[in-house]
């Protein structure tokens, strides 16, 4: 059984006004994908075509005009509205990494705070800090980063801390919104790895948004391709790359630069 | 446009609405009988019971408030009992004085606007320095007392200038030039850091780059986008302006809108209050329409009717 | 955009602090904190005491009982002196007080406005629009001059237009803050509203906001100087600027010290809170 | 995307020689005040942009690549100290009059920055942008208003004729970068410094304006000094690559070579981090740490700390640039084989 | 725009005066509820003519009224009307003009109304008005001098151009700012020698006495002291005093606890330096007072004076038992008050009696007047009508519930004055009755106050009433000369 289905998913951002008349198009047209428990399923697109909307809708941070968001089988709404258990089950790291933490708390209290919130998932029988010092080793950072703050920390220790922070819940999807493209080269390729290794040890399904397909053809199972809110093609990774269907994703392609062959 | 009118109209109603309701409630919360003021202590219980029932004082609050938004929209106050005339035409009787005083004031205050300019195109410079504590400081005087000092000097001391009534346009020097110091610094303030914080555009910055001098960057980039601001909260603070009014023209004796407030309130003259407050809640709607006009006028990328 | 979106600007703006006129600034107005607070525990003064004999003396003339009057009398024969003193008090009083009252009450409105958006937002916005609109000094003069005079009076007579100021910078800002990346985090995991906005909106809000506090408690003593001026609000027994600079306004041809001190001390109170607003505001605040 | 090098073409003749330096950087520092005193954020820094060539500054956030193109058009932040020399046609650019500077810019020397939407004027339309520089010259405005109109033409924006009077919001995000790029050929610049030009763009319009990047520098003969920290845009475009680290270089050759076998570890890392999309990759055997800010450079070898190579040298002695080939210099005590 | 004195010009000086008046003049109505203001009294003065006039100390002059006759016990009375006296717009004073402005102001209920209740107005022939009163009023002449005729058919005119058969008629009317009035040619009594008469309203002191100085006006009065010593040496202008009819009246809530023994309130008295207060603060108007009344008022009578004495008076109060932790609240509503009012606290506080003096909006002060919610009220009383009936008479009863304070006697006392015409007679009751307000110290009476008139020499012919009201018909602008 699939883990998010996604069906026919319509958003727009008119106002009132707008919705009577009617012009403008949707931000996101009748989208529907499914997406397995274990697989990383890349969203590729160019700007604005509405890649952050449809991950904003699976985590439940952006309402729905039409469609359904189902989780397990079973339909979810907005995030307020979501038992803690689903809300637990799906987590997000956000393309900014210096942004997603707030700078005003360390990343101990960071972490404590999902903890907090969900009592269910914190670390029974054992001290909180140790908890949050094996936590952050599993992301490749020191134990001593549990003090400092967000202000204190490189893009690729941030994006490390905001992972951590998703995996604190033991969450079963991980939506990556453009989690490494704000990232140097050097550090982007930490990141991956990690996301690689965190999915292969947890079980991790991975919503991965981006728009290097570069990355996308080292990480992802399947590749969702969307123009102008719509999902014009998805297939497996090595399908699209190899024989890609849809002209658009081969517009895509043909425009992606290589550093071999120039 | 249309849209802009609807939504501007439906604002504006709005605010000339609660700010009458407001003055309404506090004007029947507050202590002090306006039929003792009409007859004076002499009065009977009877008398006093039959005025209040001629002011509709005697009615329920409601019934009142009701009474009272017909008025509203028919801007029909009844008489002011202290003048006998109907209060809204006394009203508005007042209103050339006030709008006199301000037009000057704000003539004058147009000054702070070359003064900020000034002050930010050369931020941290000495020049900036002065003038922004001159400004600071001119701010930080009460206006009436600035005024009185004026009379002190001017009036008493140097006889230059007459500190009381109208009449002549010397009569108009002290209590405009007082009415807009405030405002001016305001002015100065707000364009300068408007100025500075369009100086350190990233389009200004990137200007310089085709070989523009400051002036050039200035004269050419910088001063209207830093007008849109300015206009805009230029134009918030014309209430301030207003009710800086009603103070100077205490002060001054000019007879506008702001001293028959005053009295009024303190005589209770509710009818004269409510028409007052109606009168300067449309003007300040109006002077802010008049900005999102030139802000849109200004900056292609407004447009009226779009969000708030 | 896709890509590198929070990237500096090509010049970041070095917002040149003046930390030396900051300091100075909030010397002179710890000053008048001392003189407002401890200075009426030092100078005997009472603003009911009168002394005919020795009315309208001179800076530093010599009353009937020998001492100096340092700063001169009023037309009472009162110290000018403890005047100021007392009235710095008010002043002082009456500022935080009405900053208090418009910050907790602004914050609180602001937030809620902005974090819940939706009709909460709307209903608050229009009473923020409403009250814009609305010269607040009038508001002040017509509350004031309708209810009876204390100083309570005069304290809800200046917040009820004043905590708007809070109330639309505590708006503006959270309605982008709720954006935030963080703000989103937060939510997904599902932090309950209050805890929501006091541990990731109202740390960002709250320097603005103390920036505007400093502004708005300039204007809090200079709109109860302008009310005691105009004699509303106050009672009599409270010594306030404006109240004396309104009994000095009937000699300013024989005794101008009456209304030119008071004017000067305010100016100096005013001023240096300005100095050190500016300053709060350059590091805290937005520029508007 | 048609880089034929054309044999009749005079300028590739002169291209194919030692081409003439136009611009010189040499030794070039600059300190910039920071919270805790002055941090010398671009540190000894040389390099030479030849007529008609592109020469690429690579390195990632914060090594200092905008610093060094704003020292060269002379537009650094206030409080910034620049030591060095930078020689434009004889004459040093960092001891010349700032009047003669202004003269230089938009002329001489033209920038294209990295956020067309924050570039551009919101208040003025993109025709009087774009043709500022010619009015402020003197020229007449029908004749200024046709230059622009052949100016939109030719880099590519459809209906000049309609769009040159619109204004920066009613262009999309394409067409603002092709408008910059417009601004900068309106004062007939010999050197165009090109500051993350498509960085904020989509794939696709980033190969477009690349391509309109190379056609200019072709058609027109400009030279351009090209900052990117995206490795694949410098294969394509730039001829001579400088690779910057923590504010000092570590690398300077001809792109391809460089690109293809780096001397120094860092370019060599960068290289293997690049994914491809025309042939699946692994992931790459990532560096350890994150780059580290001009402020907080180490002593020795600045890349030292994350180096699998790093030896006591690399930590204590500052390594000099040393020629590994022709046109090859490295800044390394252990460089690999070129 | 006048003429200012100390030119030597000519005789022929422009006949302008420009005047300053005391309170702003808001509405022209003399009938309506700001009738009683001094702002429409001066301008009923000069645009309208009353009945009769007050030439002091309960005698009356004629105006409209050529003769006057009361009937035994002074209930009804009989006027005779001037002949030829016409209005402005040339139509005759009649008995029916009387009688609707008499019944107008009755509609009105405005502030003098009080004075007539019960009151009604007849025209028996042209000429002839009869005034009945519910029960004797020997003092109606005094009510009626602010009375004034209005022409029968214009009484809903908007009162901004009203007609009147007074010395001047209205050019232009400003409200609470200016009214320029021109003589009226017609007027019975002469055309006045003003060409132009322009009453300004200034409402700040300094900006009035600004303007005194430097021409822009001509004349102002009710100048307080303080204002002397910045005129004192200008040679151009003439400071006058009127004889006042005002006494600074400090009532003490005889109802209140604490207040209720006459001992007390005389202790109060007693412990106040009045003589000194005064001598600081009114060296110029005010004068020790003597009695309830002031001199040229019919009732008027001299009583021995209450000598400053802390000492007994702490006395006093101890022997009462006085609570001195008790605060006593004086009110008062006009701000001039309030020097006076903190020098009576302190020198109460001086034998530890606390006071707290309190400023109130003149709308609560009235209500709280009324309500007796006060332990001390601070005003300034004149006499209208120059009659202790309109004082005394009205304000002492048990029945007025003004003081808190009720008397049998007294009250016998001034009903019998009430309802007797006998002049002489009455003032014995009224003087009897001055005595026990006096002696029970119902207030303190500490002080009389006369007005002070400055004007420019040039100005002459003034003629100085008490009452604040200014005649202006009878000034002509000289050579700057006397
Ligand atoms: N909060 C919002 N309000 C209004 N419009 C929005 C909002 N968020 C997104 N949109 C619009 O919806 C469309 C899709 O936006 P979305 O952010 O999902 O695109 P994207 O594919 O993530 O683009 P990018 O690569 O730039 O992140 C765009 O046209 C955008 O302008
Ligand atoms: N105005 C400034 N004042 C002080 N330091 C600055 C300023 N601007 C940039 N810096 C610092 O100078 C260093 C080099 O900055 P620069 O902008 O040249 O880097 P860059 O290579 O262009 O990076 P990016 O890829 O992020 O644009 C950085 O460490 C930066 O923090
Ligand atoms: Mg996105
Ligand atoms: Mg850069």
């Amino acid at each position: 059984m699939s883990l998010i289905e996604v069906r026919d998913l319509v958003v727009n951002f008119h106002t009132r006004w707008e919705r009577r008349r009617g012009t403008k198009p949707n931000a996101v047209d009748g989208v529907s994908f499914t997406l397995r428990p274990d697989e990383t399923l890349a969203i590729v697109g160019e700007s604005g075509s509405g890649k952050t909307t449809v991950a904003r809708c699976v985590v439940g941070l952006q309402a729905r005009q039409k469609g359904a968001v189902l989780f397990d089988g079973a339909p979810v709404g907005p995030v307020a509205k979501r038992p803690p258990a689903t809300r637990r089950a799906i987590q997000m790291v956000f393309q900014d990494p210096a942004a997603s933490l707030n700078p005003r708390m360390t990343v101990r209290s960071i972490i404590a705070e999902t903890w907090r919130t969900h009592p269910s998932a914190a670390p029974d029988g054992r001290s909180w800090d140790a908890a949050i010092h094996e936590l952050l080793a599993d992301v490749g950072l020191d134990a001593d980063v549990a003090t400092r703050r967000a202000t204190a920390l490189s893009g690729g220790q941030c994006q490390r801390v905001s992972i951590a922070r998703a995996l604190a819940l033991r969450p079963r999807l991980l939506v990556c919104d453009e989690a490494v493209s704000a990232l140097d080269v050097s550090v982007q390729s930490q990141i991956l790895r990690l996301l690689t290794g965190l999915r292969a040890a947890r079980g991790l399904a991975i919503l991965f948004i981006t728009h290097d397909l570069g990355v996308v053809r080292q990480i992802a199972d399947r590749v969702a391709v969307m123009h102008q809110g719509r999902l014009v093609e998805t297939a497996t990774a090595d399908d699209l790359f190899e024989r890609p269907g849809h002209p658009y994703t081969r517009k895509l392609l043909d425009a992606a630069l290589d550093l071999e062959g120039a | 446009m249309t849209r802009y009118a609807l939504r501007t109209a439906a604002t504006g109603v709005l605010i000339i609405f609660g700010a009458a309701t407001l003055v309404f409630f506090i004007m029947r919360l507050a202590p002090g009988d306006q039929a003792l003021v009409l007859l004076g202590p002499d009065a009977t219980g009877a008398e006093v019971a039959a005025a209040r029932t001629r002011l509709g004082l005697d009615q329920p609050l409601p019934v009142q408030y009701w009474h009272y938004l017909t008025q509203l929209a028919t801007l029909d106050f009844g008489e002011s009992y202290r003048f006998g005339q109907p209060a809204f035409e006394l009203v508005l009787s007042r209103l050339p004085a006030s709008v006199e005083l301000t037009l000057v004031a704000t003539v004058i205050a147009m000054s702070g606007v070359v003064l900020g300019a000034l002050a930010g195109a050369h931020r941290g410079r000495w020049i900036d320095r002065g003038i922004s504590g001159f400004a600071l400081t001119l701010y930080s005087m009460p206006p009436f007392w600035i005024g009185i000092m004026l009379i002190l000097v001017m009036a008493l001391q140097l006889r230059l200038l007459p500190s009381a009534g109208t009449g002549t346009p010397a009569h108009i020097v002290l209590p405009a030039l007082t009415l807009a110091a405030p405002f001016t610094a305001l002015l100065t303030r707000i364009t300068r850091s408007s100025v500075a914080d369009t100086m350190a555009e990233p389009y200004v910055q990137r200007a310089y780059a085709k070989g523009l001098s400051t002036r050039e960057v200035v004269t050419g980039h910088v001063v209207r986008n830093a007008a849109t601001p300015v206009v805009t909260v230029g134009a918030l603070h014309v209430s301030t302006l207003l009710g800086g009014a009603v103070i100077v023209e205490s002060v001054f004796t000019w007879p506008g809108l702001g001293s028959l407030l005053v009295t009024a309130v303190a005589n209770r003259d509710y009818s004269i209050v409510q028409a007052a407050v109606l009168l300067i809640a449309v003007i300040v709607v109006c002077c802010n329409v008049a900005a999102d006009l030139i802000a849109a006028r200004l900056d292609p990328r407004v447009r009226l009717g779009a969000g708030a | 955009m896709s890509a590198i979106a929070a990237r500096p600007r090509l010049w970041p703006v070095r917002l040149r602090s003046t930390p030396t006129v900051a300091a100075i600034a909030t010397v002179v107005l710890v000053g008048y904190l001392l003189v407002g607070l401890i200075g009426p525990l030092l100078i005997a003064y009472d603003p009911v005491a009168t002394s005919v004999a020795d009315r309208l003396l001179p800076i530093g003339a010599v009353r009937a009982d020998g001492t100096v009057a340092l700063l001169g009398t009023d037309g009472a024969g009162r110290d000018m002196l403890g005047q100021l003193v007392y009235g710095a008090r008010t002043s002082i009083i009456i500022g935080i007080s009405v900053v208090a009252a418009c910050l907790v009450v602004g914050l609180a409105f602001g937030t809620l406005a902005g974090y819940l958006a939706g009709w909460t937002d709307v209903a608050i916005s229009r009473l923020i629009d409403i009250l814009m609109a609305f010269p607040g000094i009038l508001l002040a003069i017509v509350i004031a001059g309708l209810l009876e005079r204390s100083m309570l009076v005069v304290v809800l007579a200046l917040s009820v237009a004043g905590w708007v100021g809070f109330a639309r910078l505590a708006r503006g800002l959270t309605l982008s803050l709720r954006e935030r990346p963080w703000v989103d985090a937060a939510r997904l995991i599902g932090v309950p509203t209050p805890v929501m906005i006091i541990r990731h909106i109202i740390p960002f809000v709250i320097g603005p906001v103390t920036a505007l506090a400093t502004t708005e408690f300039a204007g809090a003593v200079l709109s109860e100087a302008g009310l005691s001026f105009l004699g509303l609000g106050l009672p009599s027994a409270t010594v306030s600027w404006g109240q004396v600079i309104a009994n000095g306004k009937d000699y300013l041809d024989t005794a101008w010290w009456i209304s030119a001190l008071p004017g000067l001390a305010l100016t100096g109170l005013v001023v240096s809170t300005g100095l050190l607003g500016d300053h709060l505001t350059q590091r805290l605040g937005t520029s508007r | 995307m048609n880089r034929s090098s054309n044999v009749t073409d005079p300028s590739s003749a002169v291209l194919d020689a030692e081409p003439a330096p136009l611009l010189r950087v040499e030794h070039l520092s600059i300190d910039l005040p920071g919270p805790a005193g002055q941090v010398r954020v671009v540190d000894d820094v040389s390099f030479t942009v030849a007529e008609g060539r592109t020469t690429g500054l690579i390195g990632e956030s914060g090594s200092g690549k905008t610093m060094t193109a704003t020292a060269i058009i002379g537009l650094l932040p206030a409080g910034a100290a620049v030591s060095g020399r930078m020689a434009w046609h004889g004459e040093d650019l960092v001891t010349m009059a700032e009047q003669d500077r202004r003269r230089l810019r938009g002329r001489g020397i033209a920038m294209i920055f990295q956020d067309p939407q924050a570039a551009l004027d919101p208040t003025q339309t993109i025709g009087r942008q774009v043709g500022e520089i010619l009015r402020r010259g003197g020229m007449p405005a029908k004749e200024v208003r046709r230059t622009v109109i052949d100016l939109l033409d030719r880099v590519g924006i459809p209906n000049p004729e309609t769009r040159h009077a619109q204004y920066p919001h009613q262009y999309s995000g394409g067409l603002r970068q092709r408008a910059m790029v417009a601004t900068a050929l309106a004062g007939s610049p010999q050197l165009i410094l090109a500051d993350e030009p498509t960085t904020a763009l989509d794939v696709t319009v980033q190969a477009r304006i690349l391509a309109l990047l190379r056609r200019v520098r072709d058609e027109e003969g400009m030279a351009m000094l090209l900052v990117s920290h995206d490795l694949r845009v410098m294969a394509h475009v730039a001829d001579e690559v400088v690779v910057m680290y923590a504010g000092r270089i570590c690398e300077v050759g001809s792109g391809r070579e460089v690109l293809n076998s780096p001397a120094h570890p860092y370019t060599r890392a960068l290289v293997v981090s690049v994914p491809a999309v025309r042939s699946k990759t692994a992931i790459a055997e990532p560096l350890p740490g994150n780059p580290v800010s001009p402020a907080e450079r180490p002593s020795g070898c600045p890349f030292h700390p994350r180096c699998a190579k790093a030896q006591d040298r690399c930590r204590s002695e500052v390594p000099q640039m040393r020629q590994v080939a022709a046109g090859r210099q490295v800044a390394c005590h252990f460089p690999e084989e070129a | 725009s006048t003429t200012t004195g100390g030119s030597s010009a000519g005789g022929d000086v422009p006949q302008e005066l420009a005047v300053a008046v005391w309170t702003p003049i808001e509405n022209l109505d003399p009938h309506g509820a700001s009738s009683m203001d001094n702002g429409t009294q001066v301008a009923a003065k000069a645009i309208f003519s009353p009945l009769v006039r007050t030439v002091g100390e309960g005698k009356f002059e004629g105006v409209l009224a050529e003769s006057w006759q009361p009937d035994e016990d002074a209930t009804e009375w009989t006027f005779t009307l001037r002949n030829n006296v016409k209005f402005s717009d040339g139509t005759p004073v009649t008995s029916a003009d009387v009688v609707a402005s008499f019944n107008r102001l009755l509609e009105l209920k405005g502030a003098m109304a009080a004075n007539f209740t019960g009151h009604e107005a007849k025209a028996s022939g042209t000429n002839t008005v009869v005034i009945t009163a519910k029960g004797p009023d020997p003092a109606l002449l005094g009510k009626l001098i602010t009375f004034y005729v209005t022409p029968a058919a214009h009484q809903n005119d908007g009162w901004t151009k009203p007609i009147g058969s007074g010395p001047f008629v209205v050019e232009r009317f400003t409200p609470g700012q200016s009214l320029v009035l021109a003589p009226n040619p017609g007027y019975w009594g002469g055309k006045p020698a003003l060409n132009r008469l322009e009453l300004r309203s200034i409402g700040e002191m300094a900006a009035k006495m600004t303007a005194l100085k430097t021409g822009e006006v001509d004349m102002t009065w009710a100048v307080p002291d303080d204002q002397l010593p910045g005129l004192k040496g200008n040679p151009d202008l003439v400071v006058e005093k009127d004889s006042g009819s005002g006494v600074i009246t400090m009532w003490m809530n005889s109802s209140r606890k604490g207040l209720k023994e006459a001992a007390v309130r005389r202790a109060l008295w007693q412990a106040v330096d009045f003589p000194t207060i005064i001598k600081s603060l009114f060296p110029e108007t005010g004068s020790v007072a003597d009695s309830v009344v002031s001199p040229n008022v019919l009732g008027y009578a001299p009583q021995t004076p209450v000598r400053y004495d802390p000492v007994a008076a702490k006395k006093a109060l101890d022997d009462a038992g006085w609570d001195y932790d008790q605060t006593i609240q004086a009110q008062f509503s006009q701000p001039q008050f309030q020097q006076f009012a903190d020098a009576v606290a302190s020198d109460l506080a001086k034998i530890g009696v606390k006071v707290e003096p309190t400023q109130k909006e003149a709308a609560v002060f009235l209500q709280d007047l009324l309500a007796l919610k006060w332990d001390l009220n601070i005003q300034q009383l004149g006499t209208a009508g120059f009659d202790a009936a309109t004082n005394l008479g009205r304000l002492y009863t048990c029945a007025a519930k003004r003081t808190g304070y009720c008397h049998p006697d007294l009250d016998d006392l001034l009903a019998q004055a009430g309802s007797t015409s006998d002049t002489a007679k009455r003032q014995d009751l009224y003087a009897k009755a001055n005595k026990i307000i006096w002696d029970d110290a119902v207030g303190m009476y500490p002080m009389f106050v006369r007005n002070l008139y400055v004007r420019n020499k040039s100005v002459q012919g003034l003629a100085i009433t008490p009452g604040l009201t200014p005649d202006f018909s009878t000034v002509r602008i000289g050579t700057g000369g006397s």
